[in-house]
């Protein structure tokens, strides 16, 4: 593996300093420093400098991996992109992924073993642990993790057993599935892993599921999903009841808000519609007409139908959606569960307690797993952890959790690792690190077997251990197959042919007294484990847009009865807990509902998550759970700021110019856009090799806002801070703007990704003083950074408003929270770091256009259709993103521009956009 | 080495009758010394000139309108010509105010120029300053300047009846 | 205007001789009284100077973030600040010039201590753009000058056009102004006491003798300089406008915007004059020159342009109405409606409203009540410039971009220094130089009362 | 005796005033030429390296080939350091023990790498790329100049931006055919002016995109 060695290239703070003096300098010899340049010693096997190298490798999300491609320059690795060979990536990348490289640089990771916090040796630890676990058999030694699915590890643990068989483990994973697994024993009689072939449906019913939210599955869904919506393709016809939005629920063509109870009536009547006999479905009337018509086109639609459950769900519901499923001959597959234990997430973290205030426990090993932030505080499970004589914490942050441990030892992060993982259907893959470990660290199979005795043992060889056995043939031949592919070959679990039970009766959900909590994992820092990661802390919500917190879901009728307005500061109290954070309300959310988001209000998290948000996870009995009921809503005496980045989602009666809508009908009427351009006094923009251009799909786009961090990841783009935030400002090059508009009788969220339009008349051209805001010849509106002097006058100008100023310097001296020097090794070298008081946005991936140009010019031939792709068009999952060469009439985005839906934003201004859009289209009530 | 006579009078009046008289007379005045321009008198004068200054800020004024105009299509155009806008390289509707202003600004500083030149200023020092009496000609004096000559000077008193006569010598 | 009509209709009332104006001229810097009015108004305007110096250092040290700018609203304090100025320059030279051609004789008493004002306020103008910079050390790459690069300035941008516009008319000024004054400098160089004061004079007097044949030249120079001032004048502040008139932002994109400008300059130039001109007559007694007929005269011009500018706020809610724009017509609305609306309705009480009371002669001539009056009108016009810059930018075409402009304490820093800075200028200035032309005065008074 | 100034004052004073408007002129025809001079640019500057390693030595007598050590020349924006095993290819069998080359044994032994200093920079801001550059037919000498005869390595060019324009404007006067590319010894042909154009066209160059800024900056 190449170390990570210092970048060769020049401080660029110091160039800026140097430019700074240029004035002065031409009266007095400006001395620039000496530079130095240091080459290899040893020029690492197939190594270029300065060229990027591919590594596939895989990241878990949940315990369940899901392989992607490390990309890494000079031994640094840069950016994360997809596997097309991975079925849970298919090329394509999630936040989480992408902001992996920013976890691995964080400068707050752990570094050191510590024992009650003070820096300790490995000695030290072996001692005291050889004293905690002599002379036994492992008898009140208790080891925890999350969910455990890689291959090498359970080996590890199960060594681990062998070596103390009367340990006890406990995995519990916070974002967990306890609901489906419940719902598999009472319709299969075993817990099985269900995976809906989504792209076979004509009609899905989806009831309270996010299938294309974050999570293990959402890529493989994603893409799924936007294969039905591609020209040409028999649309499906998505029916969405949920109570809080999901970005399914914003992606339906027909979504009603109705509570939990009723949610459950729903499945009772669609199963009566499928002949089970479950007794009259108490339907309130504004629900009939859905009901009615989603029973109907799911009959209709037979074999091709789909009914989906969400985790918020009872497991009766499920059940009941399995036998409708059957009923309807789904596509849906049954796949034997890849998670070892029998027992639910749930259940193991109360039995942890329990064990734990029973002083069972001499010893306690906490692998990888954060169970204090996790856990309800009514379980105490810090004190309980505390009383333990020997607890050691293995992870890669001095977190909650490691403080109610004697022992903490640092963790290798999983791009400097070797190891294994599984997808959801088993599908194993390598993890393949991309670079030494920065630190002394070791990898979670490393402590494990080092525990057991094993220490000389490197996790390379604990991988290759457990696939020399597993794998049939030539061993050598087929590793180098795994590390190239990402997958390893034949891999994934057959489906099981399953007898179903007919189900039982599907009881009456009690009215819940006070309104009930919907809790749902962060769509930025998922279960709380990513909350250290900037880049995922201003990474927006996707429809209040709100960044560093999470905030108070609620309906606008119980908003008004309260009379809370939005971002007031309300107090939710439920058991005598109570949760404080900014109200916001939601249009088209079930009234007597409260969305909340788990993951916030982390306690350790690092100098960038601790304390952002409300600690959700913290209140109830119940552990873990989604769904909670007897929750006061109240206005707080404290106030807590609301922090976003789109003050305005309605949009003021200009919907029909700016997020435009249309049904399939109106579709079918119209007719197909001809590409002819407005008249204009202006001159024909000049012929270039190129003419670069992006449509963007706003019908396919679901809003998971991988572009937005892969851009940010790409380009060098920096964090603001809460502070900067709430002072209106933000760098995102690529923006998601989130709109709700009434379409019908219905509320319609829709997401539209704004880069910069590359206009070819472009208004922030001619405006600006000293030509730093230019045009190129292949019909790009580039910013040249240098040059700028910083009047504004662009953005000023600019109608899209898609440029970003350096206030501060925010990538150096003045970064967040000192992040600018630690991310100088996460820099792309093919970007230039902007200092202060210019201004920059998006350039089309530029280095990339630059690179793919270099490569075909070397070969003499023009840059092929589809070589070139940016940064955003990589990670989007459905595909929503298209980008090329308007020049070649036979281009996906010169077709695309032909489509009845294509239209290009603000249009009147004739301002001739290079990134123009597609329509957003729903299926109508009439047609079939 | 040049000596004066100065003939001081009260009002403005006198010293433009004065004047014309003078010259009249041919004895023209060389110059006459005053707080504040007298309408016409320089007329009166010995050699009277018209001051041609208009036509210096004239040309001054073409000649920086050209080359306002000439700077920008040069640097648009010719020198370093880049695609802004997609605005025609040589858009001249939008060139036409920076000339606007370099007319008026050269215009301006050439004329400032030619009012020192042709006034012959700046002159610190200047032969008539030997007379104490110049003092007040800058704040509420009228002083006919003629060369010193006994017999000019009688004419002087003579005709003239100026409030005194002065002497300049070193 | 001749003696025959009675000593009230005279523009100097109270002067026995050209001697006397001399000396009242010449008093504040020979011979100074009550001087600590002169001395407490230094010391106020001297820490607002210091505060606005700190305000540049931490600017300069931050980065202009330390302004309310935020991603969408990215012009702010500097650039309004920067119109207001530039607007209240205008005063001087069209009351020099304008005046002069049209042969107002109540000009005399008015035009150097305009003139200054107006050099110091453009000066003022001139400072903010710099603030307003990202990176100000590199303010000199919108000028064309030779550099390695070769590269020049990109000549379609408004701010390359203000740059030219604006050096040219402070350039322009100055001449003006000096050119106007050697005369008078001359007669300081006289009537100075110490050997030094009278060779410091002496030297920037050029040795002014008052030849006839200089009077001849001067007089023309001065009446072409006053010719070409007119059209410089009304081009400077309609390039000014351009900033925002040359754009494709809602609001911004008016053909009113050029002459709706340069009134607004001229009338928070002569709301300013106004301002000054009571300090003078006040703190120099200079009652004589500066008279009630003056700060009538002035009335009525600011009665005309408050109704000017009703009428082009009028034009511009009708064309919103009339284009039918959705953004033209929101953006009206939200300026009687949104956040900013209280701004918006003292914009308009101050502009239009408040002025009207100079339909009655007593108002007109009573001095307290015509400067009050001004400096709602000053303050008025600061809201006009800060809503212009504003409330675009708060509501352009995307909603999604919309916000609102928080000042910081800095922004109040910088206005207010500047504010203080002027003020030192030209308390420096009356000790310094003649606040009145002596030589147009003496003019104007043998005029009055023959010889 | 009413005088303030001696006679002499007079001249004084025109001379000030010339003074005046000349003076500003003057100070910015200075900076430039200042700015574009060796002086700023570090055009010929040697700076001390850990080994007094010698172009003229490697190259000129012993005719090294420039991608012999600069392997990254014909894939890479940068042409690449050589690594010291790359040194050692040949220096572990000749002067093996010579003195000069202690710092390198060391290094080779250590695998801590050699410190050299830059002496061909551009900003950071500049994305140069050498294997375009070599790929088009633009040899080392046009920017390094005499390589072969450098003691010790200097700067051969400004390296200015005017500099780099004056080639990107008229490629045709510095391009030369694939093969001499690498050719120390390369003159200007007499027929430089139609093979230039030739090339240019052979190479599919595009003159206009090159002086976008894109081309160097991002």
């Amino acid at each position: 593996m190449p170390s990570l060695k210092p970048q060769s290239d020049l401080d660029r703070r110091v160039a800026l300093k140097l430019l700074a003096t240029a004035m002065a300098a031409t009266m007095a010899r400006c001395s620039r420093p000496e530079e130095e340049i240091v080459p290899y010693a040893k020029m690492p096997e197939g190594l270029v400098a300065g060229e990027p190298m591919r590594f596939a490798t895989t990241l878990a999300l949940s315990g369940y991996g899901r392989g992607f491609v490390g990309i890494s320059i000079d031994g640094r690795p840069i950016k994360i992109e997809g596997n097309p060979k991975h079925p849970f990536s298919l090329g394509a990348t999630d936040i989480f992924a992408e902001a992996e490289v920013m976890s691995l640089y964080d400068p707050d990771r752990s570094t050191a073993i510590r024992h009650d916090e003070a820096i300790a040796t490995w000695d030290a630890f072996s001692a005291d642990w050889g004293q905690a676990t002599r002379a036994q058999n492992g008898h009140g030694l208790a080891l925890v993790t999350n969910r455990v699915v890689s291959p090498t590890t359970l080996a590890r643990i199960a060594a681990f057993k062998n070596r103390y068989p009367s340990m006890r483990w406990y995995r519990y994973e916070p974002v967990h599935d306890d609901a489906a697994r419940a719902g598999a024993r009472l319709a299969f009689g075993r817990v099985v892993t269900s995976l809906p072939r989504w792209s076979e449906a004509d009609v899905v019913l989806s009831l309270g599921a996010d299938p294309l939210g974050h999570g293990p599955d959402e890529l493989r869904m994603a893409r799924a999903y936007a294969s039905r919506r591609v020209l040409g393709a028999k649309r499906q016809r998505i029916h969405a009841a949920e109570a809080v939005w999901t970005l399914t629920g914003a992606a339906a063509d027909f979504r009603i808000p109705t509570t939990p109870a009723v949610i459950v009536e729903i499945a009772r009547a669609v199963a009566n519609a499928c002949g089970a006999n479950l007794g009259s479905p108490q339907i309130p009337e504004d629900a009939e007409h859905f009901v009615e018509r989603a029973s109907r086109e799911l009959m209709a639609a037979r074999g091709k139908a789909l009914v989906l459950a969400g985790e918020s769900q009872p497991a009766e519901v499920h059940a009941i959606c399995h036998w409708i499923n059957a009923q309807l001959g789904a596509p849906v597959d049954h796949l034997p569960s890849q998670d070892a234990v029998e027992n639910d997430h749930a259940f193991e973290l109360v039995a942890l307690a329990d064990d734990l205030h029973a002083h069972r426990f001499r010893s306690v090993i906490v692998a990888d797993a954060n169970p204090v932030y996790d856990a309800p505080d009514s379980l105490h499970l810090a004190d309980g952890i505390a009383s333990v004589p020997f607890s050691a914490h293995i992870g890669l942050y001095c977190d909650e959790t490691a403080m109610a441990c004697h022992w903490h030892l640092p963790l290798s992060h999983a791009l400097e690792s070797w190891g294994d993982s599984r997808a959801l259907d088993g599908t194993a893959s390598i993890v393949q690190p991309l670079i030494q470990t920065l630190y002394p660290t070791r990898t979670r199979d490393e402590y494990l077997a080092w525990l057991v005795g094993e220490d000389v043992a490197k996790a390379y060889d604990l991988v290759r251990k457990t696939w020399q056995s597993n794998v049939p043939g030539d061993f050598e031949a087929n590793w180098r197959k795994a590390l190239n592919d990402g997958v390893i070959a034949n891999t994934a679990a057959t489906p099981l042919a399953l007898s179903l039970k007919r189900p039982a009766d599907l009881p009456r959900a009690a009215t819940p007294r006070g309104m009930s909590l919907a809790m749902s994992p962060d769509p930025s820092v998922w279960d709380g484990r990513f909350a250290n990661n900037a880049w995922l802390q201003e990474c927006s919500e996707p429809f209040t847009k709100q960044v560093w917190g999470n905030a108070i879901r609620i309906a606008p009728g119980d908003a008004e009865r309260l009379g809370i307005a939005d971002e007031d500061t309300v107090d939710v109290e439920i058991d005598g807990k109570t949760i404080t954070a900014p109200a916001i309300s939601m249009p088209g959310q079930a009234d007597g509902v409260i969305g909340l988001h788990w993951g916030q209000g982390r306690l350790r998290a690092g100098r960038i998550g601790t304390g952002v948000g409300a600690r959700v996870c913290g209140i109830g009995a119940h552990p873990l759970a989604r769904l909670l009921d007897g929750a006061v809503l109240r206005k707080s005496a404290r106030s807590v700021p609301f922090r976003s980045t789109q003050a305005h989602t309605r949009l003021e009666g200009r919907a029909e110019d700016i997020f435009q809508i249309a049904t399939l009908n109106e579709l079918g009427h119209a007719n197909a856009g001809t590409g002819r351009r407005p008249p204009s006094l202006l001159p024909v923009p000049p012929k270039g090799d190129y003419a670069w251009a992006m449509v963007v799909d706003t019908d396919a786009c679901i809003g998971c806002n991988a572009c937005v961090v892969a851009c940010q990841a790409e380009n060098n783009v920096p964090v603001v801070g809460p502070e900067e935030i709430s002072q209106g400002r933000d760098m995102h090059w690529l923006r998601v703007d989130a709109y709700t508009r009434p379409h019908g009788y219905i509320e319609r969220r829709g997401f539209q990704p704004v880069p910069c339009m590359h206009c070819e008349y472009a208004p922030c051209e001619p405006v600006c003083p000293v030509e730093a805001s230019v045009h190129d010849h292949e019909g790009l509106n580039v910013q040249v950074y240098n040059r700028c002097i910083g009047t504004r006058f662009c953005e000023a100008n600019c109608p899209y408003k898609v440029r970003r100023f350096n206030w501060f310097d925010y990538s150096g001296d003045q970064a967040y929270a000192g992040e600018g020097e630690a991310l100088k090794a996460q820099h792309n070298p093919d970007v230039s770091a902007r200092g202060r008081g210019v201004m920059e946005k998006c350039n089309y991936c530029l280095q990339r256009i630059s690179r793919a140009r270099k490569a075909a010019e070397k070969e003499n031939r023009k840059i092929a259709e589809g070589e070139m792709i940016t940064a955003c068009q990589a990670a989007c999952p459905t595909r929503a993103i298209h980008f090329g060469d308007l020049n070649r009439t036979d281009s996906d985005v010169s077709n695309l521009r032909k489509a009845p839906q294509h239209y290009v934003l603000l249009e009147e201004l004739n301002t001739r956009p290079r990134t123009t859009y597609l329509k957003r289209v729903f299926n109508s009530d009439d047609q079939g | 080495m040049s000596e004066y006579l100065l003939a001081e009078f009260e009002t403005a009046q006198d010293a433009l009758t004065a004047a014309r008289r003078a010259q009249e007379n041919g004895r023209a005045a060389e110059d006459v010394l005053s707080h504040m321009p007298i309408e016409g008198i320089a007329e009166y004068l010995a050699r009277p000139r018209r001051p041609a200054i208009g036509w210096v800020m004239f040309v001054a004024g073409a000649l920086g309108a050209a080359a306002g105009y000439f700077m920008q299509w040069y640097s648009a155009v010719v020198d370093y010509p880049v695609v802004s806008g997609n605005r025609p390289l040589n858009s001249w509707p939008a060139f036409l105010l920076v000339p606007y202003e370099t007319t008026i600004l050269s215009a301006a500083v050439v004329g400032f120029l030619a009012w020192m030149a042709m006034n012959g200023l700046p002159k610190p020092h200047h032969p008539l300053f030997f007379a104490k009496i110049t003092e007040r000609a800058v704040q509420d004096r009228y002083l006919l300047v003629f060369p010193r000559d006994t017999a000019l000077a009688a004419w002087i008193a003579e005709n003239l009846k100026p409030r005194r006569l002065h002497e300049v010598r070193e | 205007m001749t003696a025959a009509e009675g000593t009230k209709e005279r523009w100097i009332q109270g002067i026995q001789s050209l001697e006397e104006i001399n000396a009242r001229i010449s008093a504040p810097i020979l011979d100074p009284a009550h001087t600590w009015r002169w001395w407490a108004a230094l010391a106020i305007s001297g820490s607002l100077t210091l505060l606005m110096i700190v305000a540049v250092t931490w600017l300069f040290a931050h980065g202009i973030g330390v302004f309310g700018n935020n991603t969408t609203i990215v012009w702010g304090f500097p650039i309004a600040n920067y119109v207001w100025w530039l607007g209240i320059g205008h005063a001087g030279t069209l009351i020099s010039a304008l005046l002069l051609l049209t042969r107002q004789k109540w000009r005399g008493s008015l035009n150097r201590f305009a003139e200054a004002m107006t050099l110091f306020a453009a000066s003022m103008a001139g400072l903010f753009p710099i603030f307003h910079l990202g990176r100000p050390y590199y303010l000199y790459w919108i000028t064309p000058y030779p550099n390695v690069q070769g590269l020049w300035p990109q000549w379609r941008s408004a701010l390359v056009w203000d740059l030219w516009a604006v050096g040219t008319y402070i350039t322009f000024s100055a001449l003006f102004w000096y050119v106007g004054l050697v005369p008078d400098l001359a007669m300081l160089r006289e009537r100075a006491r110490s050997l030094w004061a009278r060779r410091l004079y002496g030297a920037f007097a050029l040795g002014w003798r008052g030849s006839a044949r200089h009077w001849e030249i001067h007089e023309r120079f001065y009446r072409y300089m006053a010719a070409l001032a007119v059209p410089l004048v009304v081009s400077v502040h309609s390039i000014v406008s351009l900033d925002f008139a040359a754009s494709l932002e809602p609001g911004w994109a008016d053909t009113i915007y050029p002459p709706y400008f340069v009134i607004g300059a001229l009338y928070s130039g002569f709301a300013m004059v106004v301002v000054l001109a009571a300090a003078l007559r006040w703190g120099c007694s200079f009652e004589p020159f500066i008279t009630h007929r003056h700060f009538d005269a002035i009335a009525r011009v600011l009665l005309t342009a408050s109704i000017v500018m009703g009428i082009s706020y009028a034009t511009e809610w009708l064309w919103a109405w009339y284009g039918g724009e959705r953004p033209e017509r929101h953006l009206v609305a939200f300026l009687f409606t949104g956040p900013y609306a209280p701004l918006y309705y003292g914009q308009l009480l101050f502009n239009v409203v408040v002025p009207q009371a100079f339909w009655s002669p007593r108002v007109r001539t009573n001095i307290a009540a015509v400067v009050v009056i001004s400096i709602l009108i000053n303050v008025g016009m600061w809201l006009e410039r800060i809503l212009i810059v504003w409330s675009t930018l708060s509501r352009d075409y995307l909603p999604s971009a919309w916000r609102i402009f928080l000042p910081t304490f800095w922004d109040w820093a910088l206005l207010f220094g500047s504010l203080g800075a002027f003020m030192f200028l030209f308390l420096l200035f009356v000790r310094i130089l003649p606040a009145m032309p002596a030589h147009e005065l003496r003019k104007l008074w043998i005029e009055e009362n023959g010889s | 005796m009413a005088q303030l100034f001696r006679p002499g004052a007079n001249s004084i004073a025109v001379a000030v005033i010339v003074a005046l408007f000349a003076a500003p002129v003057a100070a910015v025809a200075l900076t430039y030429a200042l700015w574009d001079s060796p002086y700023a640019t570090d055009q010929n500057l040697t700076r001390a390296q850990p080994v007094p390693f010698s172009h003229a030595h490697h190259v000129g007598d012993l005719g090294l080939d420039c991608r012999m050590c600069h392997t990254g020349v014909e894939q890479a924006a940068s042409a690449g350091i050589p690594s010291t095993h790359i040194c050692m290819t040949c220096h572990s069998k000749i002067w093996t023990n010579a003195r000069m080359l202690a710092p390198v044994r060391a290094s080779y032994a250590s695998g801590k790498p050699l410190h050299w200093q830059r002496v061909n920079r551009v900003p950071d801001y500049v994305f140069f790329d050498h294997s375009i550059h070599v790929a088009k037919g633009i040899g080392c000498s046009v920017c390094h100049g005499p390589v072969q005869k450098m003691a010790l390595m200097r700067q051969a060019q400004p390296l200015t931006m005017g500099w780099c324009l004056e080639c990107h404007r008229h490629p045709q006067k510095y391009i030369r055919p694939q093969d001499d590319v690498f050719d120390m010894y390369w003159r200007t042909p007499f027929d430089q002016p139609e093979q230039g154009a030739r090339l240019v066209r052979q190479y599919l160059i595009h003159t206009d995109h090159l002086t976008d800024c894109s081309i160097c900056h991002r």
